[in-house]
């Protein structure tokens, strides 16, 4: 089994000592989606400091990292500027591949991967089937029922998708992306 | 043929854990010349030094070289030890082992041959020094104290009170620094200016100090015993003999809407101003930059209403050059402007404040009489939050450091306020409470108990204004890091200490060394906390890292003290490391051609000329002549000279160029 | 000519001097140093094309001095040379009558060195293009392969130190190549002792040289040791501004500028 | 075979870069050592002539360092060593003695851990370089006069 | 002047009208921005939540193509896939292994030099000093520029010194008679991508935004970021749930605001394709 230290794949990862984090908080206070954390930004990076294996757990299992928006405001005023959404993006990946993912994130995932899944197929977005595919995988049939047909009222959605030419050599970067680590 | 003494130290451990220092004794002792060499435990010990007194005598040593620490750290010792011994104290040289040697490389073969390598090489130095007799130079027993505040008045009043002269120089109208603008200080709360003003009248009144009010150091030259110093009195626009203090001119002033610095901009002042009531002295300046006169050309009503006639806009910058034997720097601090901390909004939002500019607000001399009202609408704060490292700690700021006094005066700002509010709720984000003093963890405990104040362990993110109210995004970290969000009617950031802005050019004028952050280094972070790596030259107050008053007061004192010790003697005695032209028999007299190429590039116009006469007193030669008062021993002259006509005394040519061949030939 | 030779006859009649140092025919087609103290053997004096030799090497010599107070024919090498001696305190005003000749001969005469400042301002030193290209050339070779070059260029030199015997500005009573405490330079003429003396050389009339070759001149094997001087003399110029003795401004290595440039210091 | 170990002398000034060196000690920063100091008032006092025969000595390597500027101990020493320099460098260029074998640098007393770069940046250049055989064969001359 | 412009999925549908605005002021400023050929989506949020070497290879792949046809700049309107293009040059540029690997996995050569703009340095570069003459009917009323987080963050790759208080729309708002407000929300995060997944979360988040541009008295928020505009137009029911009252100030693009300064038509504007009716207050012309 793994013994390596959470907080050294980090570091190799994303080239972010947590050691230098003293916990002044400053990432929380502004984190726009703090309230709602299981875990906060700052604790977070407390538990990596611990070093303890059920803390890492935790960490990949909670809903957080899942939350995080990526805003970037915790990184711009990190007193010891450290890059915390590089590790957030880390950990999900970790989370992700792991099979870990909190199931209060479920909807976001599915969101992501429904994403991804379009841009798989098409190389390009279609928000069209990207709304479809969401509903499939989340079963929120009914969510913004109104919203699609006011869109395309709008000329906001198409019906049919773009597609790029270059599919094959497009294919290539997908390729193997979501196996190798579920293993 | 000499015979040196090699005597190998081993520091405790801290050099025999990395160095073999059996083998570099024994090594030593093989070399050509030694006539004796060992290792022990201590050498600058008792035993130590007794150990190379006996050698000396018993061995008739004619050098000696030990090697231990850095010389910069023992050379006086030792060479004192062989002066006891009968023998020149320059004829003893020291290899650094341990700073250069056993502390930077790991236990190896090669670091023990590295050991020997300087060793080798200092013995090689030393066969070739030559007796030496230290100069003798005359005390100036005047101090030069530089910065009036409480640094600067503690020192001049320690060293005149010892009989010696003081001439103090503030940059400023007033003495008094940063201390005077404070409110109560902690952890007595007994009011700044009660305690500080008695001194400056003191200062003022004491016979033996001279005081040079509005004035800056210009130049320092010469050295240790004998400065010479140009200050610059910048003109105050009156005559001060004539003004007689009334204030008149203050009060008729036209010109009245100009930010005090004293107050920190919370107040106003008018264009010939005292910066406060208690001024010392209690006599006008007028600031130029801003008088109508001198902008506009008219105006001139101070003159009119002056009782005595003592305007005088004709005024011009005096320099005044005085001969001092020591100086003491009491320059200060300045806090740094949070305008580099955009998210808590200051300079933006008119309630948020530094905490110095706090300190106006509860002083009762300030602007509101001691009442805490915000700068925006004049209403007392219901809610008021302090936020603490605002810039300490912070090496996103470029502040790393700790400024040290802020955990401390937050928490008497935050007593303050309840003691003048006793209904407003306070509330203290910090990091760590830092309260290492005598009854200062006490203080604390007491705000927090005693007082309510809710000290919140966290950092604020972000200070917005929302309807009147300043929202402060903060975080309790205590309590798995709850966001907490504040609707304060007040904030007070605790900005960081820093230098000042002056410091590095003064540090240059001076040629003392300054840290990363342009603060005054010490000489010795333990041994030597007032000294500066300038002979002569001392530290005091936060001029050399953040402090507070009672801390300041220590290292003020001290700092005279070094001074009143340096008076003590008549005349000191300096090493003769000096430039010397040589002397060759007649008719050559000396090799030098007297180009006098090394005058020009003498720092110290050190070098003059002499004429070499026959007897029957004709000019047959004109060569450079080294003036040992003045020469400081750079050497400069010495690379210079291409006749190498000119040597320097302990680092001669022969010495050096031993040492090369010393060093390099180990095989 | 003409006017030289009665400049001089009448300076030694009127006693304003006791020697005039000029040039006079040489073996062959040579001309050499002549040193007059007789106004009837002024006649001697001549000047031409082939006068090249810098006169101004015998102010500080010692046998010169003992002949009294000389007048000395300088063209604009050695006016070069007197203004340097000047600024390093080895002439005075009313140590010597200068006879100046200018590129078109005519004969000028300087009362005070200011005036042969002046003079010179119009007659800046000028490094030859083809000096330039060589340098260029030799610093384009490889490290290693320029190293060589230069050791066998220096192979020759056997330390008869007629470069310095021959440069005005050698004129130190002990020479440190002469000094054995310490021993600066390794004796024997080998390639050590002949690469460390020639860089002590260029070193030691670094921003004093006024490119006079008096020094390739003298050289009995020819070796092209001015390259060093002229190369220092641009480096001077490159680094530090302009050139060329002058009285106000210092010499280049004895003064500084708390805002000198360079590039390769950490 | 072994590794070539370059032997590199140091002229500092005692005032920063010696009191710096002092300080990479009392830190307890490691470094190479190859690089041995000799101590000089300041960088003013240091002879061309010392660093030439330090090359003539053996040397693979120079390190000439002191205060930065401004920061003198005497005000100009280091002004002038700096002019000194810049002709020595322009001069052993022109020579072809390769001007990458001295390093010189401006460390305060203040900076120890930038003493500790320096000497192992330049013991790592030195390794590169490999030993100055070009100058030993020049200086080696004498010994091989002397053998024979 | 020809500059490439990768248009980004966004720009095609949700936010078209953002794209319709960008060409037209660009066809009036007589810049022609010529799309990359064969362009692929940046990969967004998506990629760079579940897979690091996808959130490298998706944007590489549109650089690596721009190369090809010999761009050296490159306008990105779309905030987010800006800052994805951006953040993957500054880290391809720091990390030459990865670069490698990523250009062999594409198969395309990546010299990684192209210069990207965002919306508001192009306008800035380009646009602004041409106003002078196109601004035809100034619109005298208060704004509140709102950047978002992807504009200005992370500063040390933005290189954007003011990144709390930015000012750059702010200006040239100014520059089209408007009066940009100051106010404390302007880098708030509106909580971009979980526009679909975490409504509620958008309603707070942006919420907070819409009421506080109104309080210190907007006619209009100005934007330069489709997941801005989508999460302040087209989430507008979710906004007023949260702040549960109704909510009508419009959500401009930037380029609309010059569009319409210039006296193009709302129409030509895409001024119609929005949820929030825009009534500015001020008589927009009809047709011209």
């Amino acid at each position: 089994m793994d013994t390596e230290d959470l907080s050294v794949k980090v570091r190799r990862e994303t080239g972010v000592n947590v050691r230098e984090c003293y916990q002044c908080g400053k990432c929380t206070a502004g984190c726009p989606v703090g309230e709602r954390m299981d875990l906060r930004p700052s604790v977070i990076m407390r538990m990596l400091q611990s070093g303890d294996y059920a803390s890492e757990e935790e960490i990949l299992r909670s809903n957080s990292i899942w939350l995080c928006l990526t805003c970037e405001t915790c990184y711009s005023r990190c007193p010891m500027e450290l890059d915390i959404p590089k590790v957030f993006d880390y950990l999900r990946e970790k989370s992700y591949a792991e099979g870990k993912v909190n199931h209060e994130a479920r909807d976001i995932v599915t969101f992501h991967k429904s994403f991804l899944n379009a841009v798989e197929r098409n190389g390009r977005l279609h928000e069209m089937s990207l709304i479809l595919d969401y509903k499939i995988h989340s079963g929120n049939f009914f969510q913004d029922v109104t919203l699609a047909p006011e869109m395309y009222s709008k000329g906001k959605l198409h019906l049919l998708p773009e597609r790029i030419k270059d599919r094959v050599g497009f294919a290539r970067l997908f390729k193997d992306q979501f196996k190798k680590r579920k293993s | 043929m000499s015979k040196i003494g090699v005597f190998i130290c081993h520091c405790g451990e801290n050099i025999s854990s990395t160095v073999d220092v059996v083998r570099v004794a024994e090594a030593a002792g093989e070399l050509e010349g030694v006539a004796f060499s060992t290792d022990y435990k201590y050498m600058c010990s008792d035993p130590g030094q007794t150990m190379i007194k006996q050698a000396i005598k018993e061995k008739g040593l004619t050098g000696v070289v030990v090697g231990s620490c850095s010389p910069r750290m023992h050379e006086p010792t030792f060479r004192k030890a062989c002066k006891e011994a009968g023998l020149n104290p320059f004829m003893c040289e020291m290899a650094n082992l341990r700073e250069h040697c056993s502390w930077v490389h790991d236990k190896s073969e090669a670091t023990t041959q590295k050991a020997i390598d300087l060793v080798r090489t200092l013995v090689e130095k030393v066969k070739l020094n030559k007796p030496l007799f230290s100069i003798k130079v005359p005390v100036t027993k005047t101090a030069l104290v530089i910065g009036g505040g409480i640094a600067g008045i503690q020192a001049s009043l320690d060293i005149a009170s010892a009989g010696h002269q003081v001439i103090l120089v503030e940059k400023d109208p007033s003495i008094g620094g940063h201390m005077s603008q404070l409110s109560e200080t902690f952890p007595t709360l007994d009011c700044s200016q009660c305690i500080l003003t008695p001194r400056m009248v003191e200062v003022a009144q004491h016979p033996n100090i001279k005081l040079l009010t509005y004035a800056e150091l210009e130049k320092l030259e010469g050295s240790i015993g004998s400065f010479k110093a140009t200050i610059r009195k910048k003109a105050k626009s009156i005559d001060e003999n004539l003004c007689n203090g009334c204030g008149t001119c203050t009060t008729k002033c036209p010109t009245k809407k100009i930010p005090s610095e004293f107050n920190t901009g919370l107040g106003m002042r008018t264009a010939i101003y005292v910066p406060f009531p208690q001024a010392v002295p209690n006599k006008p300046v007028i600031d130029k930059e801003n008088c109508s006169y001198y902008q506009k050309g008219k105006c001139k009503v101070c003159e009119k209403v002056c009782p005595t006639g003592a305007i005088r806009f004709d005024q011009e910058d005096e320099l005044v050059e005085i001969e001092v034997g020591a100086v003491v720097i009491a320059t200060g601090f300045d806090i740094m402007q949070p305008s580099g901390f955009p998210e808590y909004g200051y300079g933006k939002y008119k309630d948020v404040i530094t905490g110095l500019q706090f300190e106006r607000l509860a002083s009762a001399s300030g602007p509101t009489l001691g009442e805490i009202r915000r700068p925006s609408d004049g209403k007392i704060p219901e809610k008021i939050v302090f936020v603490a490292c605002a810039g300490s700690r912070d090496p996103a700021k470029g502040i790393p450091y700790c400024s040290k006094i802020c955990c401390m005066y937050t928490a008497k700002h935050a007593m303050l306020y309840q003691h003048k509010v006793h209904h407003g709720k306070s509330y203290i984000f910090y990091m760590d409470i830092r309260a290492a003093g005598k009854n200062y963890e006490e203080f604390v405990r007491r705000a927090i108990v005693e007082d309510e104040v809710n000290y919140i362990r966290g950092r604020v993110s972000k200070i917005y204004e929302e309807n009147g109210k300043l929202i402060v995004k903060g975080v309790d970290t205590l309590l798995s890091a709850k966001p907490v969000e504040i609707e304060a009617d007040m904030v007070v950031l605790a900005s960081a200490a820093v230098a000042n802005p002056g410091a590095e050019e003064l540090a240059q004028k001076m040629h003392v060394s300054y840290d990363s952050y342009s603060f005054f280094s010490e000489a010795h972070p333990k041994l030597k906390p007032v000294e500066t790596n300038t002979a002569g030259i001392f530290l005091a107050g936060a001029c050399q890292a953040p402090k507070d008053i009672p801390e300041t007061v220590a290292q003020a004192s001290g700092a005279a003290s070094k001074v009143i010790i340096l008076f003590s003697k008549d005349e000191l005695s300096r090493d003769p490391l000096i430039a010397v032209v040589n002397r060759s028999p007649a008719p050559v007299f000396s090799t030098c051609v007297g180009c006098f190429l090394c005058a020009s590039a003498c720092p110290y116009q050190a070098i003059g000329e002499e004429l070499i006469t026959n007897r029957q007193g004709k000019v047959i030669k004109k060569v450079a002549k080294v003036n040992p008062g003045l020469c400081q021993g750079c050497g400069t002259c010495v690379a210079f000279c291409r006749s190498k006509s000119i040597d320097i005394q302990g680092y001669s040519n022969e010495q050096m160029c031993a040492e090369v061949v010393a060093l390099l030939n180990n095989d | 000519m003409i006017e030289l030779i009665n400049k001089a006859k009448a300076l030694l009649e009127s006693n304003a001097v006791q020697v005039v140092i000029g040039y006079g025919k040489g073996t062959s087609n040579r001309t050499r140093a002549i040193f007059v103290t007789q106004s009837d053997d002024c006649d001697k004096l001549i000047f031409d094309s082939r006068c090249v030799q810098n006169l101004a090497v015998y102010l500080t010599k010692s046998e010169i001095k003992k002949l009294g107070k000389p007048a000395i024919v300088a063209p604009i090498p050695v006016l070069r040379s007197i203004l340097e001696l000047a600024v390093e305190n080895q002439l005075t005003e009313n140590d010597i009558v200068v006879l100046g000749i200018t590129p078109e001969s005519e004969i000028v005469d300087f009362d005070t060195f200011a005036n042969i400042e002046a003079f010179l301002a119009t007659h800046k030193i000028v490094i030859e293009e083809k000096y330039h290209e060589i340098i260029r050339l030799i610093k384009a070779m490889p490290v290693a392969e320029r190293f060589a070059y230069w050791v066998k260029e220096l192979e020759p030199c056997f330390k008869c130190y007629a470069c310095r015997a021959a440069c005005p500005l050698c004129y130190c009573t002990r020479c440190t190549v002469d000094d054995n405490q310490p021993q600066w330079i390794s004796v024997p003429s080998h390639p050590l002792g002949n690469l460390e003396w020639h860089i002590m050389r260029a070193m030691h009339l670094a921003g004093r040289c006024t490119d006079c070759e008096a020094c390739f001149n003298a050289c009995p094997m020819g070796i092209p040791i001015h390259l060093l001087t002229k190369s220092m003399l641009q480096d001077v110029n490159d680094n530090f501004g302009s050139y060329g003795p002058s009285l106000e401004k210092q010499n280049t290595l004895s003064s500084y500028k708390p805002d000198d440039k360079e590039s390769f210091i950490r | 075979m072994t590794e070539f170990e370059p032997k590199i002398i140091a002229f500092v000034c005692n005032w920063c870069t010696y009191a710096g060196a002092d300080l990479t000690g009392t830190s307890r920063i490691k470094y190479a050592q190859n690089v041995k100091i000799i101590r000089f008032p300041c960088t003013g006092r240091i002879d061309f002539m010392l660093l030439l025969k330090s090359f003539g000595e053996g040397a693979d390597g120079i390190i000439v360092s002191g205060c930065h500027p401004n920061d003198c101990h005497y005000t100009s020493g280091n002004f002038h060593a700096r002019r000194r320099w810049i002709m020595f460098r322009g001069l052993l260029d022109l020579l072809g003695i390769d001007v990458r074998r001295i390093q010189y640098s401006w460390v305060s007393a203040a900076e120890g851990a930038k003493w500790a770069d320096i000497v192992n940046s330049t013991v790592n250049t030195i390794r590169e370089l490999g030993p100055y055989t070009e100058y030993e064969k020049v200086a080696g001359y004498l010994e091989k006069e002397a053998n024979q | 002047m020809k500059i490439g412009l990768y248009p980004g999925c966004s720009l095609t549908g949700s936010s078209r009208e953002y794209n319709e605005s960008l060409l037209a002021i660009a066809k009036e400023a007589g810049i022609e921005l010529c799309q990359i050929n064969d362009w692929n989506c940046c990969g967004a949020t998506a990629a760079h939540n579940l897979n690091k070497e996808l959130s490298l290879s998706l944007p590489a792949r549109n650089l690596a193509l721009a190369e090809l046809e010999g761009m050296n700049e490159l306008v990105v309107p779309c905030a987010a896939c800006f800052n994805r293009l951006v953040m993957t040059q500054h880290e391809l540029s720091e990390k030459n292994d990865l670069r490698k690997l990523i250009s062999d996995k594409l198969q395309l050569p990546l010299k990684n030099e192209i210069k990207i703009y965002n919306v508001l340095q192009f306008l800035e570069k380009h646009i602004v000093p041409r106003l002078g003459q196109l601004v035809k009917n100034p619109m005298a009323f208060d704004v509140a520029c709102y950047y978002g987080c992807l504009l200005v963050r992370p500063q040390n790759v933005m290189k954007s010194e003011r990144f709390e208080d930015p000012m750059t729309m702010d200006v040239i708002m100014q520059k089209l008679g408007a009066n940009a407000i100051d106010w404390p929300f302007k880098t708030e995060c509106c909580g971009a991508g979980f526009s679909v997944s975490k409504i509620e979360i958008v309603g707070e988040l942006s919420g907070k935004i819409v009421r506080n541009a109104v309080d210190h008295g907007a006619k209009a928020i100005v934007v330069a970021c489709p997941m801005c505009h989508s999460n302040l137009d087209m989430r507008r029911p979710a906004i007023d749930k949260y702040l549960n009252m109704k909510m009508d100030i419009p959500v401009i693009y930037i380029t609309q605001a010059i569009a319409l300064a210039m006296g193009l038509t709302p129409h030509q504007a895409g001024i119609q394709r929005h949820f929030v009716p825009v009534n500015l207050p001020v008589n927009l012309p009809v047709n011209r």
